[in-house]
């Protein structure tokens, strides 16, 4: 088996006074598409901001490998744009995109790329960026609305974009909270279909409620559990829904 | 008041001058007229002279108070003017030092009436007027009011002549006020240090060291400070005992100065406290930024103004009753800070509660107005407050001042701060606000009217800023500038203290005010004032959330 | 919703031909045409614009050009900055350290150093004052010493996210504490009388009618040159980033952009240019102290922004001129009652023209649009 | 794009427009007052723009000057320096005015005296001020340091026997060149050093709590004094805290120069009974010349119907009263001169013109500063001062440091 992309080990994250994140473990490997459930305070949102340098854990290691080597580099030392750049992607919960912006330059913005002051001082696009902008646009369905301001977008709509934007910058590991909230039976399908394409050239998170979108994407690979903080338990998407543990704390409150 | 008390001075002065034991009455009158180069010498002549006419005569001379009168051809008659009884034009009478008898038209036998420009005061120059103090202070040791005889006692002492030594030896075996007593004491020390008996005067150190004298302490290091071979200098024991002394005394004194800086912070704290706390409701709960907030608090100095000029209409100036007028204009200011509030909140702040940048900039408006109409409704100077004698004075423990007004302001502080603490937290109006504050748009689904909460709100934070303004009158100016003095440093309390926590104000409060008190005796009132506001900026580095910031978990 | 023009895209073209034009002929008039007529036309001439307007204009051009600094940091970057006046003042000091040194011994005591050291004892010219003597030196101070005390700020300050309200409080901070500083005379800057009584410049007498007009001249190329740059920042990639930054900073620092270092950036551009501008004000009214770089002065600037129209580069300069004009009018015309036009005026705008005087015309013809049609009817709005 | 600039320039006529100056009118002359309507400044200020008015009306009654009534121009500096400098241009490179009273504070002079200087203007000054200046275009009516301030402190000095100096002042110009000027003479009347404490505090500081407790101590010997250059407001939480620490006038009393009649009315007067000024001119000054200045000045005011002004409890003091007796130095000086023009008017002013005022005699020297009475007061309850002591015909020297050795 290869070395893990990601990996957290034994973390754990308070605040004020509660534990959000509790010695948590886990490890995400090349090309692996993982869902994360969990219920309401389960600490999913705090493991994304932990991973991404919102915030910073109170102990434990997180660690990230940028070649095949074994994760090497300290994920704690480094704020949100350095992560970014080592390519850790990351989609909100509630879709955040440029509000006053044209759809275009949303993903103009998010273009892999030099993100120093002077780069974009003297940026030019040139065409093969171009014809990388309109294929996003046409693989996230806004091909018709570039010139939109995206705040005049639907939610659906808005989510999409900001998967495109992800996309743009060409992550290796994509971490992605609640894509398909707010969006028709239809568009999550779609939605998840996409999460399905891009399995193997990156390494993805997802973390989702709507057990049929779950069970849509997990399609034979793990989902995590998340349970107070910690892993419960983990495994092919069949397995976990039987494990009368998630059943207990979960499953039982009688969503889904 | 005072017109009540001259008159009171005035007929004691006339009683004294009536009783005349006529050999001294003579001496002092012929003090008065004395040729002028013997003048000093004659008035210094009278020390220890009893005569009931000698300190009210003597003290109006000093004040130039003391007149020639001049009656038909007899030659000009020394007398003191007193208060014509019944009589409505303000015309004085004459009462002759000689008899203390009105001076009378010869013509008429009728009690002449002046008024004190007609007449020429006796002149008195500068020599003389000392002179005239130094007898007038001997006299002040024997004087039935306890301040006048401390006061004499205390400059005897300094002017250490050994021959004061028995009249304050004399006086110290019948006096019995304590703080007479000990001024004494330390009046008789002083004079001793200067006695011929080495044990005397050591004795002497010992006992001012004891005293804690500040003033012997300086003439202590003059005395150290002189060469072992000039005359007077310290013979090696005394140099070891005044050294000693030296040290007691200032030790003694730089203890007092650090409490006095803790209660001297603790106050500044609560003064700022004050004037934060109205803008942690409508700033750091509410999120406008009330550029305005100065202007409110001097809505409430007027009001205070206005308050203690009713009082003084109604029930007179020097009255009981005035005395009360700041209680009463504490609830009034109260409520007109909030009506003030109120208007602004339904007439601007309203529509910004989703821009508070622009919020700065429509408040900054409304305080130019506002300082412009305080302008034109109370003019443009500042308006004369006067405290209540209850908060006038102060008193002193250990030799560290605690100032009334200063004590009052601590203590109301403490109240306030209660209070709102009571308003936020025990009251449905309170949970109101902490549910509007914290989502605007989820109280109003949960049915809370929002505006109402706002509107109350703004008017609670106003309010307490019409508080500091009532408050803040009695220790300073009130004008219409006056709330541009306060304003930045009340933001910086709140930021500094997080926003949205009350407490964290408090405590942000307190903390300024104590370091800027401890750095100004250091670096001066300039610097230290620059210093405390870069602390700050670098705090807020190290904590940008404040001492209690509030965490959010939404993205911005 | 109609689908909306095609409107701005990466890189729209810098100004279109009849935007050149409109850009060109003003800036033509104002910079050579006015000084022209002022120069050459007999003092009664009605046409002749008087020395005392010339002079007026020039100091509203500085004025514009730190409100452009200010809309730059609060309409696209969102960074509401109460500290401008400062960074304004502090240009103005370095320059007119330079002014005093070039007073020579015209001074009161016909001394080489100025005035206020002789009089407070100074022996010789303290070291830091004299490179102060070289126009080049003191021109690089002008940029410099601003740019410096805004990149330790907003090091500061960007590096521990502060931002929206906090950070214009915390400017307003350092503006009052600067202040402070400067109106004590130990700080060794003249306190509160400040610099005064100029003579000249590059050899040339202050106040002769030509060294106004060239300073003129100099003020309007000024605003020119940095409505330009300005312009350029704007339409570039890294505009459209400072936009985001000003609309979401974390979902730009989530794309990978420092977005400290943008901010960083912008501040200490604009606290440069800002300092050019106040050196430029220095010599054309005659005096800096430290009543200039009070928050007051800076809120004001904010004022002029918002009256003219944020987030737009002609906005700023319309409000700068408008309300420094009327401010010069009402203060003669209406002395008592000035303070509740001026404050009456930011309410007003701030409640019911939130884009400034520049929306205007749009939102007369929205309201000219409203009256031809019935309100009734589905509007395609 | 078009419309924005032309949006601008439409702003600009407008400001020319209401800035082109109006016709001369032939009968009247156009004299300038510039003072500060608004800011902080207008607390102090704005009593003299009364006081001018009050002059112009009197003199106007009585056939002007040279058969020409006055026109007062009077505009707002705002207690905004840069602010001054342009409306003095304004008056004088638009309105064409004759005369300009004005300013209160050095910074706004410093600021206006090169417009005065370069257009060849005349402003009168009336308030006390630190000297070292003398520009050809300005006339001084105020109180130089020698004016005052040695006074004041030889009263203290000679009268009082005080030892130990306690000079407190805000933190500008005026205080620090005072002060300045006072160590010196209080050195040479052998002062040591180590009795004089120099303690400045910022403007507007309202916490005075530290300077008194240090006062106290200061003053524990009986023989120091205070002698104060405080600045307005800040006087208010001064004497307050002062009077709280119960230090008493006898004991330790204060001198202050800047606190006159007019800032009575918003001090707690009580709190300062019995400590001192030195002014030129004392309301209570019993003169006929002060008693029909009061009389006229009041029943003006009665009838005034100059917006917002204020009508009751007005006091004059000595900043009024060198305004007004600027104005009247000017009226003799332009009838001397028989002539408006300024440098005719300046030899006049300079070959030593007389008024006799309510303060006294004042006489014009040829250094632009006035010979006048200095007079020590005391404070009493209801916010006048007792008159202690007068020097007669002080000379007015503006450079006064160094001079005493």
């Amino acid at each position: 088996m290869s070395h893990p992309i990601l990996q957290a080990e034994d973390v754990t994250k308070t605040y004020d006074g509660f534990r959000a994140i509790n010695a948590l473990n886990f490890y995400l490997f090349p090309g692996e598409l993982r869902t994360v459930i969990g219920p309401n305070g389960a600490g999913k949102s705090t493991f994304f901001d932990l991973l991404t340098g919102r915030a910073k854990p109170d102990t434990g290691t997180i660690r990230y490998a940028d070649s095949d080597a074994a994760p090497s580099i300290d994920l704690t030392d480094l704020n949100e744009y350095e992560i970014q750049r080592l390519g850790i992607g990351r989609k909100f919960q509630t879709p955040s995109v440029f509000a006053e912006h044209t759809v275009f330059t949303n993903l103009v913005l998010s273009l892999k790329g030099p993100r120093g002051v002077f780069a974009s001082l003297f940026h030019r696009l040139d065409s093969s960026a171009r014809d990388r902008l309109d294929s996003l646009l046409k693989l996230i369905r806004l091909d018709d609305k570039r010139h939109w301001k995206a705040g005049l977008l639907s939610h659906g709509e808005k989510q999409w974009l900001e998967i495109g934007m992800l996309l743009a910058s060409e992550p290796r590991v994509l971490l992605v909270d609640e894509p398909a909230a707010g969006m028709t039976d239809e568009e999550t399908h779609r939605t998840g279909e996409l999460l399905l394409s891009l399995r193997g050239q990156h390494s993805i998170v997802v973390v989702e409620h709507d057990m049929t979108f779950v069970k849509q994407i997990s399609d034979g690979g793990r989902v995590t559990v998340l349970h107070q903080g910690s892993v419960l338990c983990e495994g092919k998407f069949d397995d976990v829904q039987s494990n009368p543990k998630v059943r207990e704390v979960y499953l039982g409150r009688g969503k889904h | 008041m005072l017109r009540t008390l001259s008159i009171f001075l005035f007929l004691l002065a006339a009683a004294a001058l009536s009783a005349a034991p006529d050999a001294s009455r003579a001496r002092l009158l012929a003090a008065l007229v004395a040729p002028a180069d013997q003048q000093v010498a004659a008035v210094r002549a009278l020390v220890g002279l009893e005569d009931a006419a000698l300190v009210p005569t003597l003290t109006a001379w000093r004040a130039a108070e003391l007149y020639l009168v001049t009656t038909g051809t007899a030659s000009p008659v020394p007398a003191l003017l007193a208060p014509l009884p019944g009589d409505a034009d303000g015309r004085l009478q004459a009462l002759a030092v000689a008899d203390g008898l009105p001076v009378k038209d010869p013509a008429t036998g009728q009690p002449l009436t002046f008024a004190p420009k007609e007449l020429k005061a006796l002149d008195t120059t500068a020599p003389l007027r000392r002179a005239i103090r130094d007898v007038l202070e001997v006299a002040g040791v024997a004087d039935p009011s306890p301040a006048v005889r401390r006061e004499s006692i205390e400059r005897l002492g300094q002017s250490r002549k050994a021959d004061h030594l028995p009249l304050l030896q004399a006086r110290l075996a019948i006096e019995f006020s304590p703080a007479v007593r000990s001024a004494l004491q330390d009046a008789i020390a002083f004079i001793q240090l200067a006695d011929p008996a080495v044990e005397v005067r050591l004795q002497a150190i010992t006992d001012l060291a004891a005293a804690h004298s500040l003033a012997a302490a300086a003439r202590f290091k003059e005395q150290i400070a002189l060469p072992a071979d000039a005359p007077g200098a310290a013979s090696p024991v005394e140099l070891a005992a005044l050294k000693t002394a030296v040290k007691t005394i200032e030790d003694h004194w730089s203890r007092v100065n650090f409490f006095g800086n803790l209660f001297r912070g603790l106050s500044a704290g609560s003064v700022l406290l004050l004037i934060a706390l109205g803008l942690a409701i409508t700033f750091g709960l509410m999120g406008v930024i009330n550029m305005a907030h100065g202007e409110l608090m001097v809505v409430g100095a007027y009001a205070t103004f206005v308050v203690q000029n009713l009082f003084a209409a109604a029930f007179g100036p020097g009255s009981l009753a005035f005395n009360f007028y700041f209680l009463a204009a504490l609830p009034v200011a109260f409520a007109a800070a909030a009506l003030v509030g109120l208007v602004i909140e339904r007439g601007v702040i309203q529509f910004l509660y989703k821009r508070p940048l622009e919020s700065l900039l429509a408040t900054w408006g409304v305080s130019l107005a506002l300082q412009q109409t305080f302008r034109l409704v109370f003019g443009p100077a500042n308006v004369q407050i006067n405290a209540p004698a209850w908060l006038q004075g102060g008193t002193a423990l250990y030799d560290v001042a605690f100032a009334y007004n200063r004590l009052f302001v601590i203590g109301f502080a403490v109240l306030v701060v209660f209070g709102v603490w009571l308003v936020l937290n025990r009251t449905p109006l309170g949970l109101l606000v902490r549910a509007v504050m914290q989502n605007r748009q989820m109280a109003s689904c949960i049915g809370v009217k929002t505006t109402r909460v706002n509107m109350l709100t703004f008017a609670f934070g106003s309010g307490l800023a019409g508080l500091a303004g009532a408050c803040l009158s009695q220790l300073g100016n009130v004008g219409p500038g006056m709330g541009q003095l306060h304003i930045i440093d009340a933001f910086m309390v709140v930021v500094s203290g997080g926003v949205g926590n009350v407490l964290g104000s408090v405590a942000a409060s307190l903390g300024i005010g104590v370091t800027d008190q401890l750095l100004q005796p250091v670096l001066g009132a300039v610097m230290g004032k620059i210093l405390v506001l870069f602390a700050i900026i670098l705090f807020l580095q190290w904590r940008p959330g404040g001492l209690f910031p509030t965490r959010s978990r939404s993205l911005d | 919703m109609s689908a909306p023009a095609k409107l701005s895209d990466v890189e729209p073209r810098f100004f279109t031909r009849a935007q050149w034009a409109s850009f060109i002929v003003p800036t033509l008039v104002l910079a050579l045409l006015l000084p022209l007529l002022n120069a050459l036309l007999p003092a009664d001439s009605l046409l002749r614009p008087s020395d005392f307007t010339l002079n007026l204009y020039g100091k509203y051009a500085t004025y514009a050009v730190l409100a452009l600094g200010v809309d730059l940091l609060w309409g696209y970057l969102g960074i509401l900055s109460l500290g401008q006046a400062l960074f304004f003042s502090l240009g103005g000091y370095a320059f007119g350290m330079h002014l005093l040194l070039m007073i020579g011994k015209d001074g009161q005591y016909k001394s080489d150093l100025p005035d206020y050291m002789v009089f407070l004892g100074y022996k010789a010219l303290p070291a830091h004052w004299e490179p102060f003597y070289s126009f080049p030196f003191a021109l690089a101070a002008v940029l410099l010493v601003p740019a410096l005390l805004a990149f330790v700020f907003g090091w500061l300050a960007f590096r521990s996210r502060i931002k929206g309200v906090y950070l214009s409080i915390l400017t307003q901070a350092l503006t009052y504490a600067a202040a402070l500083l400067f109106f004590r005379n130990d700080f060794g800057f003249g306190g509160n009388n400040g610099f005064t009584d100029f003579k000249r410049v590059l050899g040339a007498d202050l106040n002769s009618p030509a060294t106004r007009r060239a300073l003129y001249i100099a003020s309007i190329a000024l605003l020119a040159a940095v409505f330009l740059l300005y312009r350029w920042l704007t339409r570039a990639k890294f505009g459209h980033l400072m936009q985001a930054i000003r609309d979401g900073e974390n979902r730009v620092l989530f794309s990978g952009y420092a977005t400290a270092r943008y901010k960083l950036f912008v501040f200490v551009l604009v606290a440069a240019i800002t300092g050019l501008a106040g050196a430029l004000y220095v010599p054309q009214v005659g005096i800096i102290n430290p009543s200039e770089m009070t928050a007051e002065k800076s809120i004001e600037a904010v004022v002029w922004v918002a009256v003219g129209g944020r987030g737009t580069l002609i906005g700023p300069i319309i409000g700068a001129i408008f309300v420094n004009a009327l401010k010069s009018w009402a203060t003669r015309e209406a002395p008592e009652r000035w303070l509740y036009i001026l404050g009456g005026l930011f309410i007003v705008v701030v409640l019911f023209l939130p884009g400034g005087i520049v929306s205007l015309p749009t939102k007369f013809r929205t309201f000219l649009a409203k009256l031809r049609r019935p309100p009734s009817g589905p509007t395609a709005s | 794009m078009l419309k924005k600039i032309t949006q601008t320039l439409g702003a600009g006529a407008f400001a020319l427009g209401a800035l082109a100056s109006a016709l001369h009118a032939a009968e009247t002359v156009k004299v300038g007052v510039l003072h500060s309507l608004s800011g902080t400044m207008a607390i102090s200020e704005t009593s003299l723009r009364d006081v001018l008015l009050f002059t112009f009306d009197e003199i106007n009654a009585k056939g002007g000057v040279l058969g020409k009534k006055i026109e007062p121009v009077v505009v707002d500096g705002a207690s905004n320096w840069p602010l001054f400098a342009e409306k003095a241009k304004q008056l004088l490179e638009q309105d064409k005015t004759a005369v300009t009273f004005g300013c209160w504070t050095s910074v706004s002079r410093k600021s206006v005296l090169p417009v005065y200087e370069q257009n060849n203007g005349l402003l009168f000054y009336p308030v006390q001020y630190e000297g070292e200046e003398l520009s050809k275009n300005i006339f001084y009516t105020a109180e130089a340091v020698g004016q005052q301030a040695t006074p004041g402190v030889d009263y203290l000095l000679n009268e009082l026997g005080k030892k130990k100096f306690y000079l407190l002042g805000s933190d500008y110009v005026y205080p620090r060149t005072t002060n300045l000027v006072l160590k010196e003479y209080l050195a040479s009347k052998k002062i040591p050093a180590a009795n004089i404490k120099e303690v400045y505090t910022p403007f507007g500081h309202t916490d005075y709590q530290q300077i008194v407790a240090e006062i106290k101590q200061f003053a524990a010997s009986g023989d120091a004094c205070v002698v104060s250059t405080l600045n307005g407001d800040t006087n208010v939480p001064f004497f307050r805290e002062l009077a709280n620490a119960g230090i008493k006038s006898e004991d330790c009393p204060v001198m202050s120069f800047s606190v006159s009649e007019d800032e009575f009315r918003g001090l707690p007067t009580k709190d300062l009974v019995g400590h001192l000024g030195a002014w030129s001119y004392f309301m209570s000054l019993d003169t006929p010349a002060n008693t029909a200045f009061k009389k006229n000045f009041f029943a003006w005011l009665e009838k005034s119907t100059v917006p917002g002004i204020e009508k009751k409890g007005r006091v004059t003091n000595s900043p009024m009263v060198l305004s007004y007796v600027g104005v009247y130095l000017w009226k003799a000086a332009v009838e001397k001169a028989g002539s408006f023009e300024v440098d005719k008017v300046r030899a006049a002013l300079e070959s030593g013109v007389v008024f006799d005022g309510p303060g006294g005699k004042a006489t014009m020297q040829k250094n632009h500063h006035m010979t006048k009475n200095v007079y020590i007061g005391e404070t009493l309850a209801d916010g006048q001062f007792k008159i202690l002591k007068s020097y007669e015909g002080v000379y007015g020297e503006p450079f006064l440091k160094g001079t005493f050795k």
